[in-house]
């Protein structure tokens, strides 16, 4: 058993180093990196797809957002509907990774006018709700 | 820089946006919270910067989007009204709605720089998430865009209502099912493009039949779903930061909505199918004639500084009439003169949640003078006034004691307990709801007829002599 | 480049046939097929270890219970403690692994007693909670 | 079965046990909180089963161990005296650590079987996991067996204070540390159980320090540190639910402690270093001699019976009395003769949280009769008996008024306020906190001193003539 073993973790070895170069010869479209993720993952079977985890935090983080909001008071009800819009930008990673990497024009073209777009937001949402934060007082005495 | 310890910081920086949120459960934890925002955001920036490591050209490019749009974001932030926040909001989502669709395209584009396959190969997974968060992010960039125009007075918010909507809107969202099939199958840009396009138009159509008094619900519900848009984006990219704040601002969105109309008293379902609430619907006309009491800037200033308690009650019309700052002013006399004075507000008064309490705010009204409706309503049994400016239907009894009115059961201020109550208003016409307000004519009310800053600024004249 | 990655390919399906077929022969001892997923996760290079998805949903979990048990009224903290003592037993999950499918036969003697005391309070635990919520009754009128 | 799916049913069981505890924010609905709790745990045994496929032999010895534990626990859980509920969770808790160490030594010697390794190749990152996992639940074992015995009386409450004991377990923390380390680098199974008995130890040496009253604070410590412990060995397992229900379970436990320590006004850390309460303190004899109107059982009736409104105030004695059933008894004799009666809990009445509420629900007392001391204690002024069985720690206005009092700032329930206050307990001794309590000296006082139980059930009778 232990010799089976042995040869084909051998064979898997030397697939492993031709893969590494043949990702190496792709640095422009990193897609490679990928397809051998893929059909490792086939192999090793018992392996959890990371769609799980990220379904399981989502799930989480549903409960959590419902019980954060519920605790916001009232009165901060419009600084709430500001952030949470200016946090929803957070798909500028999105954008990032579009201007900042893409292998098509195109697609860092689009990149760019979204980032643009989600700027205005992060900026824009974030000092908004500053400026309206910064109104509300306690009586001074 | 290693991809388990950017996913470690994309979880830290989702963790900072929840501490954002629970900051805004009082008002001195606010600003902190704020600040964790900003935090998080900047740790996401960076993080996706390192991991990119973009050339000098891109990264060029990267910062002058960042100025572009920071700058237009920063100026806008400052230079905008409080009023016009409901507006400004909505607005801003339609940004978000947008930016998801070009994120969307950009990775059917550039799958491998995405990671999500090659091109002509992308995983069917990775494109049925992205074709919800694309098809759910056009629908929130024109749904807000109409939000906006109706907001803004742009456009009539009377409800536009087409024959046969119901049918077209199913038909278009079987249309965007049948696409998204499609999409998995052929990877098609052109389909990816019509279920762009398809979105688009719904976006259009399910906002454009609702009232523009009912945009205050349609924005929350816009900013839930441009939640659940980067959160499916999230799934695509394998983003912890996205798909943890898309959890957070879709949950808060629906929240939202929730609290406006149980505030209303009306479903959720009646606001999203429309018709409801046309621009000013005139008095209810019917032929009874009723007496009304008027009274002068003189009257009520003698009556307030001969009080030993009032009770404000602002109303959408303080907003429209930017009255907060008179307020306040005449809330100081008041108070120098040992009347004790409190704000009561209603859960929805004004336009949008907490809209009330952000303009008082700004005329530097210390929030523990302001009071939440459950807290106060037993007060005003003991107060000499109600000073009710620019408020109607969140004072109106026949939501307390009239069953056939559309707003039974919704819960109000109970001004009429007050000894007098002072209106300030325009004329004797309705408010969002368009019914009449039976206590315009009860024996303790004093209408002030006119706009409320005026009035407001009158009073306090008056106060000095 | 297509040719490379081609060929990487062909090879890493041979070493995949082969580490399948040790893994059969190893059926008693089921390791391998984790040598292998390990292999390919070095492989695959870019792939986030399930740690980090783990901690996350540890990190937002924490946040879930925070504010669910504050939510808990006081009158029922004493079902609390019965409650959260009954569904710590989850644990029990780690038992019937090892009862059922340890190699050596002394961690299937430890599964088992963990599995017995575990079960002491999976029941215990529930029943007892049980028993107390069904004493909070309403005035009847 | 597929392990996608397998880790999908997890996530539903974690999710369940979320919804368990959610059910709890109100009694409706912790009933369906609770089946909530059993589906999920159903769920994760079926699916680990579903997953395993173990053998039949294997099969029948996880039937035999489910049937005889379950036994066990079924035929406890019936048996139990509500008044036994602390020793009960304690003996629980200690079970829950047990099964953890031993489920980390069967993963050290099966590491394939868990795909955590290979034998003498275990990934160091399940070993420190493991470790951790197994450290803490060692302590939770020993710990929750000395809590177990202190509550149970097999023990004495007395704080046991070993000299240079702090010195000790600094040093068993360093060598746990140290430990640790060695069993990454040796994978060496003798290690492993040096570790388990160095935690042992610890659990011992921690526990025994601390009074047998401040138990249950230690009790909930110790559930907050299983839920530690069940996390740990999920992140060996890569288990979904074991994760999420550790982390819940451990801030559940954090904050019921940290409820208790406010609600007692101590800091957490004074509790835990111990010394604090012993069994019965004597009431302090400072040579004053002061005078105790002392009443009889049909004193007692014959004022409640003309009252109009009656407040009980529960407090340890009647749960060591067992005087629930009696207290019903006499509450619904006073309420056939129109007299309103409330009860007021203090959150620390009694010796765990929410004990006073549980007793009372046993003895059918509904639970909207049942308020907490926020919404009830403005009441007291306009009571005219406040009945006090058992109580005196929760009542001793020492704590409002007398700032060098050891519990000065703790809140109490101001039954000093009502007209007349009758006190049932056997002695003028102190309670919990060993402290005098001022109230037995006050003119509107009446003590009833005597059994909580005997002397309810003598007012019982004595209201019947
Ligand atoms: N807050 C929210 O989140 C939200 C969301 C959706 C819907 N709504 C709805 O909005 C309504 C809010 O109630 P509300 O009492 O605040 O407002 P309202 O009932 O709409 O009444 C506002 C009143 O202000 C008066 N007004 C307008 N402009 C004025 C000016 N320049 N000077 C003086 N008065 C002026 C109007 O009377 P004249 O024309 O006679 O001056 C009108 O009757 C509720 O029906 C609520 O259901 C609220
Ligand atoms: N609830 C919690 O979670 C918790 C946790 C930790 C600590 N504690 C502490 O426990 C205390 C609780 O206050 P408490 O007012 O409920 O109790 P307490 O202050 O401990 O007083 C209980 C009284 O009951 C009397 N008693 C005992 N057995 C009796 C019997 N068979 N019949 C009649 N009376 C009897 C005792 O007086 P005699 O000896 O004169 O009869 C004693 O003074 C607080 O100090 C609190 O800080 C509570």
């Amino acid at each position: 058993m232990d010799q089976t073993l042995q040869k084909a973790l051998d064979q898997l070895d030397q697939a492993s180093a031709a893969v590494r170069l043949a990702v190496q010869n792709m640095a422009t479209a990193p897609g490679g990196a990928e397809a051998a993720g893929n059909a490792a993952h086939a192999m090793s079977g018992g392996a959890i797809d990371p769609f799980v985890f990220r379904f399981a935090i989502f799930v989480l983080a549903i409960f959590v957002g419902y019980y954060v909001v519920w605790s916001v008071t009232p009165a901060l009800h419009t600084p709430l509907m500001a952030v949470t819009n200016a946090i929803s930008s957070v798909i500028v990673v999105g954008a990032l990774l579009a201007v900042g990497i893409a292998a098509s024009g195109v697609a860092a073209g689009f990149g760019f006018v979204a980032l643009m777009l989600v700027s205005v937001n992060i900026f824009g949402g974030f000092l908004v709700t500053q400026r309206m934060l910064a109104m509300y007082k306690k009586k001074d005495k | 820089m290693n991809a388990n310890f950017a996913s470690f910081l994309y979880l830290v920086s989702g963790v900072l946006f929840i501490m954002a949120l629970r900051g805004l459960s009082h008002p001195t934890t606010s600003r902190q919270g704020n600040l964790y925002g900003m935090i998080g955001m900047g740790i996401a920036i960076a993080t996706t910067l390192a991991l990119a490591t973009p050339s000098a050209g891109r990264f060029g490019l990267i910062v002058l989007g960042l100025a572009i749009g920071g700058g237009v974001g920063a100026i806008t932030a400052r230079r905008i009204a409080m009023t016009s926040m409901p507006q400004l909001v909505a607005a801003f989502h339609s940004l978000v709605g947008l930016a998801a669709v070009m994120v969307a395209a950009a990775a059917i584009y550039a799958p491998e720089s995405f990671g999500i396959g090659t091109a002509g190969d992308i995983h069917a997974q990775a494109l049925i998430e992205m074709s919800l968060g694309v098809a759910i992010g056009a629908i929130t960039f024109t749904g807000s865009v109409i939000a906006f125009l109706k907001l803004d007075g742009r456009m009539s918010g009377k409800p536009i209502m087409i024959g046969g909507r119901h049918f077209i809107n199913a038909a278009l969202g079987i249309a965007l099912i049948v696409l998204i099939v499609l999409l998995v199958g052929t990877e098609s840009k052109l389909v990816f493009w019509l279920i762009v396009a398809a979105s688009l138009v719904l976006g259009i159509l399910l906002i454009i039949p609702i009232g523009g008094a009912d945009m205050p619900v349609v924005v929350s519900m816009l900013n839930s779903y441009s939640g659940w848009a980067a959160a499916a984006l999230g799934f695509t990219l394998g983003n912890l930061a996205l798909i943890i704040t898309g959890a957070l601002v879709g949950s808060s969105g629906a929240i939202l909505s929730y609290i406006m109309c149980k505030g209303m008293n009306r479903s959720f379902i009646s606001v999203i199918l429309g018709g409801f609430g046309g621009e000013t619907a005139a008095a209810a006309d019917d032929g009874i004639e009723r007496t009304v009491k008027q009274g002068s800037a003189d009257d009520a200033a003698y009556l307030m500084m001969n009080a030993q308690k009032v009770i404000i009650v602002p109303g959408y019309g303080m907003a429209v009439a930017q009255a907060q700052h008179a307020l306040r002013e005449m809330a100081d006399k008041l108070k120098a003169n040992g009347v004790d004075v409190k704000y009561a507000i209603h859960p929805v008064a004004g336009r949008m949640p907490g809209h009330m309490n952000v303009l008082l705010a700004e005329a530097n009204v210390p929030y523990d003078e302001v009071f939440e409706l459950e807290d106060i309503n037993s007060e005003f049994a003991q107060a000499d006034v109600a000073y009710v400016i620019g408020a109607n239907d969140v004072t109106n009894p026949s939501a307390r004691d009239d069953k056939s009115s559309p707003i039974y059961g919704m819960p109000i201020l109970d001004v009429d307990k007050a000894r007098t109550c002072l209106f300030v208003k325009r004329s004797l016409g309705s408010g969002y709801a368009g019914i009449d307000n039976t206590l315009f004519y009860k024996d303790g009310t004093m209408m002030l007829l006119g706009d409320a800053k005026k009035m407001t600024e009158e009073i306090v004249k008056a106060m000095d002599h």
